[in-house]
């Protein structure tokens, strides 16, 4: 798209800046909006240049987000953004690589690709708007919709035992692994931030409401009056607290949480300590498996380490053979097998 | 090419010396007897002899079975000439077999009268049973029709190394070295370039090297010796162009020429791919170079393989994916959309037998439709097919030149011939190979209401827009595989602006026949029959044609190298022909372009075995259709 | 079909009455604004009038628009006649805009001296802004070609419904009502369907009930009325084969016609689909019939719902998927998979805009030449394309047909215009519906060697296989994607048996012309133009050729409803006229096919802008090749 | 392939009659001749009938499979394979249906046919040959390759981070997961009767020896003097014990596994009791992160729960339907929108 420009980019770039110059087309109320807002707010304070963001996504509602962020970007096909996203960062290490998925783009035609991205740990940001439906498409039922979900391609109801994205996200060796939601604008903008910050693959889920086909899906974990209780903001090194007054907690039962409530004889040195930072990745499985209403839904950063990221070490082996062995000339290289000379 | 009637007569060491003009002759064993090995050996030493060569290995199929039986049969096919040649032979002059398993399946290609040389001591009850005999071929006289030499080589090789400490595994794993070594002999062929392999291979292992040394020279002295053999043949030197030569496989040649385009387009070179059978090499080939600045991706599947390609040349690098048939299935979406956001990347199609999994071991030419019509909507892209094996530098090269020059996808059409066969490769100066010049843009390129615009889908006059790359101020901006806006590639549902587009994107493909050499003709400007071919099976078509002019038949022969476009004189090349032959390894799928584009009556000679075509088939259907 | 001269002048209550042959309108609005529903109405309407007529919706782009905008509009035309018709209408005689953004997107297709009626409320200074009018178009002259009639519809509703207790927003939502009772009076027909079908649906809403009854005879009366509207039209009864009707799209024939098949078939139904536009439809339908027995399954991709449709198959199922262009591309290799092992399954493809993502919400025909070539090796299925939404279910049928009883994957080549586009279907007898005969093997159908054996790759006299099912005992077998032996369907690397199986596929396809009708003519039996056409197309040819036809052209029609194989006839059919004229929405894919195989100079009628042809523009074109 | 028939097949099958006629063409000293005589016995315990048992397979070696299996077979494409068996179990959930697949087949091309199966939980046992390389291609890295594994495509070793087969599966809501050893061919043959009985998806892995392009990457688990020490064989409800002399235990430290020794104050009621029927998967999770050589390697069942299939539900749904509604009629269908008659 005709896009204006700015031959020396203005160092911090307000959230304006990062608008591009096409009308948004979402539905009036789509949660969408608000990502795309917090997206801007988000990247406005990293003071990354423009020209080194950019954004791909596969096909959604959700992925026509990179037409409107005037930073580059690549509106690819259904299900393949994390394999172009790949072919860009592994050439180009210097830019910010944002991926746009939703969880039909994501995780129905896209499953291979999304956990192939995050076990190899390609430094890519995977943010995967997950309205429980297929939005574009007008209102099917996605892998991640509850069973008994009525669609118009369910008018019965969903049989299909629904996707948990973060614990498919952990059983693919994550690196880090994040849920947030659309009306927690705060929220929304730090856990953006984490994601940027964390080199590697950073996957973040994101609880977008559909107003069209599947408006309040996500109501226990919006609506003000309800969603302290139904929603445990997690916080590195902190007990698991949640409730309106703060007086529930989660303790661990051998291997299986359990909600209890402070006061009687139990105290917050009973609870479960988060540690993003665990090595072995059980704990956030774990908190993945926290599912409404048995149990309130953990928000926040689930998993954090550090390991190698795949575009560093492929740049790395390159590199460390020519330092040790000399860039190849073409010459050699012809002359790499047997020759011989005829006169 | 069977034995030529003797120029020489000579008399030399008590022994007859036959002098030919060309000898096809196959080494065939067990998969673990060596005799890719000893065939290459061969091949390099006639080579630097200064014979033409033309090769084509014949592995068994992919799982290795069972020694002994049939379906684990390995064979090398070398065709060595003193005259320029195109193919690796159509009948064989010498055929070794190194097992009765190996005498099954590869006697039916001997020529009557040929030499036959077998491991006696490899027949038998259980080898003879592994291959399927009721009785002793050596013995029932089913092979009278061949001049027979029965070799004890188990044995002899055993003698050889005898008193070298090795394990009798270790041993015997010398024999195809005892059978080279006779071969040698019969061949007038020095020892020399083989004893330099071994002392360099083996240079750690004093045994082995000794073992393999002691046992060549055995296999040679035992040709000198034994009665059995009373003459042996000499091939005299090729007039061949002075210069340094390699051989070099279709595989080879492609991972060279994409290195080369890569370094001298000064782009970095990002080859993604999952492996498949014929195409695995050229990935094996690539990872091992990346000193040469090569990124090489094991992507999960051949759609991340072109999306790797794709996004890498967003990124502003030369991406880079090949498969064969199955995977161009799984790629064709995605070509779609480097089509649309018309972004350059070579796909390479190495066609193996289909449809569906099909003979993923063997040859065909049955893609071409796939390039050029397998995908969703009006979805041009250019094809190029290389003619043999060192073609393949040369085109991938073209390919790499189009689609950086062209902002498009290019489909490189090689097969399993090409991709196994190997040639002499006249290795090329670096400052003789053609330069791609690439310029990334660096400012906007409009000036739309006073603001500096970029306008991804402005066009030069060839209608080529330009390769922005993301990290470039100014230039920001979204491309996408919905129909774009012309010159500002927003999304468009305009009814008139998609007419518009799609005429576009053909005809900027079609421009690339201002860029093309025309069509040649190999023969008379006109005449009775034009055999006009694409890929492989150039070789075999160049040998019957000119065998077909020799014997006065006014009939030439054309060659697509470039197949979308075609050069721009290929309907007035076909109309200046009484008739039309196109030989195809199909049911004739450029017959069917060529007549529905140029209305021309061409006659189809389509073979779909899964092997490449004999000379023979080829000059009969010409004689055939001109007697 | 622009207005006839009027055959008859009454004076009815004070106001001319025009009759006409046939009408064409156009009600368009705000996606809110229910125009989608309206026009059902009228068409319901018209249809039990005993018009004939044909409808199609034009949506907006997939995702709801802010309201007002001109990506937000929505549209529904209604051509309807008294005569026999087969398009939707090219020009507008009448129409509706309920806002700007209608008026601007739509006004283009109203003949010079239309009526349009818009809603003069709707016109406000935000409305015309978001519409992207600088100034009032009802106001600065710019419609001064057409007969405008401004009603202040918003208001004349409210009023209407003013004292029903009713939310402000519930009340505006029956807007269109009014506008259909205006639209009922000048075209004269009678509100009692529609009342009828308010009283059903909102039974259990008085409010809304009420509310829609009153405003619908309030826009009627209106219309009786205001001195604004001088004359009122009246359409004939059509003479229509006798019967019951009922109103369907393309997308509703093919869900009747996959359940009908598979009943009379008696096999079980298995629809696996991913969800794409504009196939996703069918998908909907038939989850809501799994009480006829159907089993519909949402893959997670294209490729599973092929390899669920294959799988199904595999267990004696009817296999189908549906698809469009770019979901065609990933179930290429599957495909491949299905000629290979000779199982029956049927692929639709619902055309739309392509290349790439493309113009998903359009039409097009740009996929004929991926179904015919769109896989590796040499891999031919069968094809069948309908000709309008009501062929939908006889071709379905077909292809159900041919695939069970050739056991082969079969093609449906519709498109967005038949999807969505509607027309009246004559409701058939279940007992004239074709009975398709499948018989499962239950005993082995060989001898070897004194054994019973079963030999899956065993064919009749058309090279048709058995379809053995897991679950019989003494038919075990095993099949795949490897090239089979021909009999036993092992696996089989051989040379001369992979071309004999190439052969016998291609041949089995080619049979398909034995047991499918002659290629028939419209016109005359030769002549000087044949127009030749497939698919959703038909219609607009019919109509432009029969006109031709009535003023003295000496031109025929033909409708290609098989594509693979053709029929028999059509090479003898086209060699009958001086020329041959292929209109098709894409650049030229079935005339390539008529071009290659019968060396016909045919010329085409290209169009790729998304849309159906008008029959104007394949008038003119006729015109311009016989004047 | 011709077969030979038994129009009424003896009722107890002896493991030879399930061999095909087709001659084995793995390479001598293949792992997957020892899984290819297990599943005979296995299968021939249970006596379902020949003609209900259908074997479905990707392509790859192990992918060649159903050749030498005397039941009903198919040998698909390249990772499609539990897609087809999903279409043939839903409409005949009469027979046995068995996926064959590779950690190449399985885990790369068809990672999400794979999951999408699991989740769903049809009723398929899905058996992975794991060699840890990519077969028959001749000796590419697999997913499940180790970090630096040396191939013709990684000659300076692989760089991409493996998936863990059983974690994916957990990851993906699996009913049942284990995993066994080609060479253990007793617990081989109990593991297959054990997935044959789970109602639902049954996934299998089975370390698979490739004699010509892994030899020896399993030795720690297979060679007789060290194997004790770098397995654990689970067993439902008892405590996690292994080591030559059984002298050494898992203990669970928080959420980290950790190895203890028996004895100096550490007894079996400290250690970790298995439990296959957990309600929920992260115990299942944690033991697939055991990794050698930090932790033993558990062999075994990991889980096994109870959970309808697809197949079951698919068909209860149309039922359902049939029983309240009555089966539908066409002439009803047809008229099921509005009709008129032309007289
Ligand atoms: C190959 C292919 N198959 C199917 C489609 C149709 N399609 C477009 S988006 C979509 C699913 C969208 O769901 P999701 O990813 O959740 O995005 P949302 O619209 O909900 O944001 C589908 C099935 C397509 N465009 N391409
Ligand atoms: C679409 C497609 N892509 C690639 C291939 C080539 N191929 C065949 S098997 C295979 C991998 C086999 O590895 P695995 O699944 O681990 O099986 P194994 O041979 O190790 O038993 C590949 C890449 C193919 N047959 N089809
Ligand atoms: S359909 Fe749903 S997800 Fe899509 S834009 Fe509208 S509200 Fe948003
Ligand atoms: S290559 Fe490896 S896995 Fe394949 S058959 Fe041979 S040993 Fe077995
Ligand atoms: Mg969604
Ligand atoms: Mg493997």
């Amino acid at each position: 798209m005709a896009t204006s420009s700015t031959t020396n980019p203005v160092p911090v770039l307000q959230p304006k800046d990062l608008a591009s110059d096409q009308e948004v087309r979402w539905c009036p109320g789509c949660g969408d909006y608000s990502i795309l807002a917090q997206m801007k707010k988000a990247l406005a304070g990293l003071n990354i240049p423009r020209e080194k963001l950019v954004f791909i996504s596969g096909i959604g509602c959700s992925s026509r987000f990179p037409y409107y962020m005037n930073t580059y970007g690549f509106h690819t096909i259904h299900g393949r953004a994390p394999t172009i996203a790949t072919g860009l960062k592994i050439c180009r290490p210097d830019l910010s690589v944002w991926v746009i998925t939703g969880d039909g783009d994501g995780l129905s035609i896209g499953g291979n690709h999304l956990i192939h991205a995050i076990r190899r740990n390609v430094d890519l940001k995977i943010i995967l708007f997950n309205n429980e439906i297929y939005g574009l498409t007008k209102g099917q039922y996605s892998p991640t919709s509850r069973i008994g979900t009525r669609t118009k391609s369910s008018p019965l109801g969903s049989i299909d035992n629904p996707l948990r994205p973060l614990s498919i996200a952990i059983g693919a060796e994550a690196t880090f692994v994040a849920r947030t939601i659309d009306v927690d604008v705060n929220h929304l903008t730090e856990t953006l931030r984490r994601a940027a910050a964390h080199k590697g693959t950073a996957f973040v889920e994101v609880y977008q409401n559909c107003k069209i086909f599947n408006d309040g899906v996500f109501e226990y974990a919006t609506d003000k009056s309800i969603k302290a209780d139904n929603t445990l903001y997690l916080e590195h090194g902190k007990p698991l607290i949640f409730g309106k007054d703060r007086t529930k907690g989660i303790r661990l039962n051998g291997l299986e949480p359990e909600v209890v409530t402070l006061g009687q004889g139990v105290t917050v040195d009973d609870l479960l300590i988060h540690d993003e930072k665990a090595e072995e990745p059980s704990l956030a499985y774990l908190l993945s498996r926290m599912v409404y209403p048995r149990f309130p839904e953990c928000v926040g950063v689930f998993r954090c380490v550090e390991r190698p990221t795949y575009d560093e070490l492929l740049n790395k082996q390159t590199e460390e053979v020519i330092r040790v062995k000399g860039r190849g000339k073409l010459e050699d290289l012809f002359a790499s097998d047997d020759t011989w000379v005829v006169e | 090419m069977s034995v030529s009637t003797p120029d020489v007569e000579a008399n030399q060491g008590g022994r007859k010396v036959i002098e030919l003009e060309s000898v096809t002759i196959r080494l065939a064993g067990d998969s673990g007897d060596g005799m890719q090995l000893a065939g290459t050996q061969f091949t390099n030493t006639s080579a630097i002899l200064g014979n033409d060569i033309s090769t084509l290995p014949d592995f068994p199929a992919e799982i290795r079975a069972p020694a002994g039986t049939l379906a684990g049969v390995s064979g090398f096919q070398i065709h060595f000439s003193s005259r320029d040649i195109h193919t690796p032979g159509d009948r064989l002059n010498t055929l070794v077999a190194m097992n009765p398993a190996a005498l099954k399946t590869n006697i039916k290609d001997l020529e009557p009268g040929g030499l036959l040389i077998v491991n006696s001591d490899a027949f038998g009850a259980g080898d003879l049973h592994k291959a399927g005999y009721k009785s002793n071929p050596l013995e029932d006289g089913s092979l009278a029709n061949y001049r027979v030499l029965a070799v004890p080589i188990t044995k002899l090789n055993r003698e050889a190394v005898a008193d070298i400490k090795l394990s009798p595994r270790e041993a015997d794993r010398c024999k195809n070295f005892f059978a080279l070594g006779l071969v040698y002999w019969l061949y007038e062929r020095s020892l020399e370039p083989t004893l330099k392999w071994i002392r360099e291979k083996f240079a750690k292992n004093p045994a082995i090297l000794e073992a393999n040394t002691r046992t060549l020279k055995a296999g040679y002295h035992y040709g000198e010796t034994v009665e059995a053999l009373p003459v042996h043949y000499r091939v005299p030197k090729a007039q061949i162009k002075p210069g340094r030569y390699r051989k070099i496989t279709g595989n080879e040649a492609l991972a060279l020429g994409l290195v080369s385009a890569a370094t001298l387009a000064e782009l970095p070179l990002v080859y993604a791919s999952y492996p498949i059978t014929p195409a695995s090499d050229i990935l094996h080939q690539l990872s091992d170079l990346k000193r040469y600045g090569v990124r090489t991706i094991q992507a999960e599947d051949e759609i991340a393989a072109i999306g790797v390609a794709i996004g890498a040349a967003f990124g502003g690098a030369l991406g880079v994916t090949a498969t064969s048939g199955p995977g161009v299935c799984l790629k064709s979406e995605a070509i779609g959309l480097a089509v649309m956001t018309e972004l350059p990347v070579v796909i390479i199609d190495v066609q193996r037998g289909g449809p569906s999994t099909g003979l993923p071991t063997k040859t065909e030419q049955a893609d071409l439709l796939q390039a050029m019509f397998g995908r969703n909507g009006e979805c041009p892209v250019a094809i190029v097919a290389p003619c043999s094996p060192a073609d393949c530098f040369d085109m991938v090269f073209e390919a790499v030149r189009l689609a950086v020059s062209f902002m498009t996808p290019v489909f490189l059409l090689s097969d399993g011939y090409l991709a196994n066969g190997a040639e002499p490769w006249l290795i090329p100066k670096i400052s003789d190979l053609p330069r791609i010049v690439v310029k990334h843009p660096t400012r906007p390129n409009s000036n739309g209401n006073g603001e500096a615009h970029f306008l991804p889908y402005k066009r030069d006059e060839r209608l080529v827009r330009q390769w922005a790359i993301p990290g470039t101020p100014g230039l920001e901006h979204r491309i996408g595989g919905l129909e774009k806006e012309d010159v500002t590639g927003n999304v468009s549902y305009d009814p008139l602006n998609h007419e518009h587009m799609v005429r576009t994107r053909a005809q900027k493909i079609a421009n690339i026949a201002d860029y093309i050499p025309p069509l040649a003709v190999n023969g008379p400007p006109e005449g009775d029959l034009l055999v006009i071919g694409w890929g492989g099976t150039y070789g075999a078509i160049t040998t019957a044609v000119e065998r077909a002019q020799r014997k006065g038949y006014k009939v030439a022969q054309a060659h697509l190298r470039y197949l979308n476009p075609m050069p721009k004189n290929t309907g007035e090349v076909l109309k200046r022909y009484k008739r039309v032959l196109v030989p195809e390894l199909n049911c004739g799928q450029l017959r069917l372009l060529l007549r529905g584009t140029y209305l021309v009556d061409a006659v189809g000679l389509n073979k779909v075995q899964g092997r490449p075509f004999l000379v023979s088939e080829i000059e009969e259907k010409i004689e055939a259709m001109l007697r």
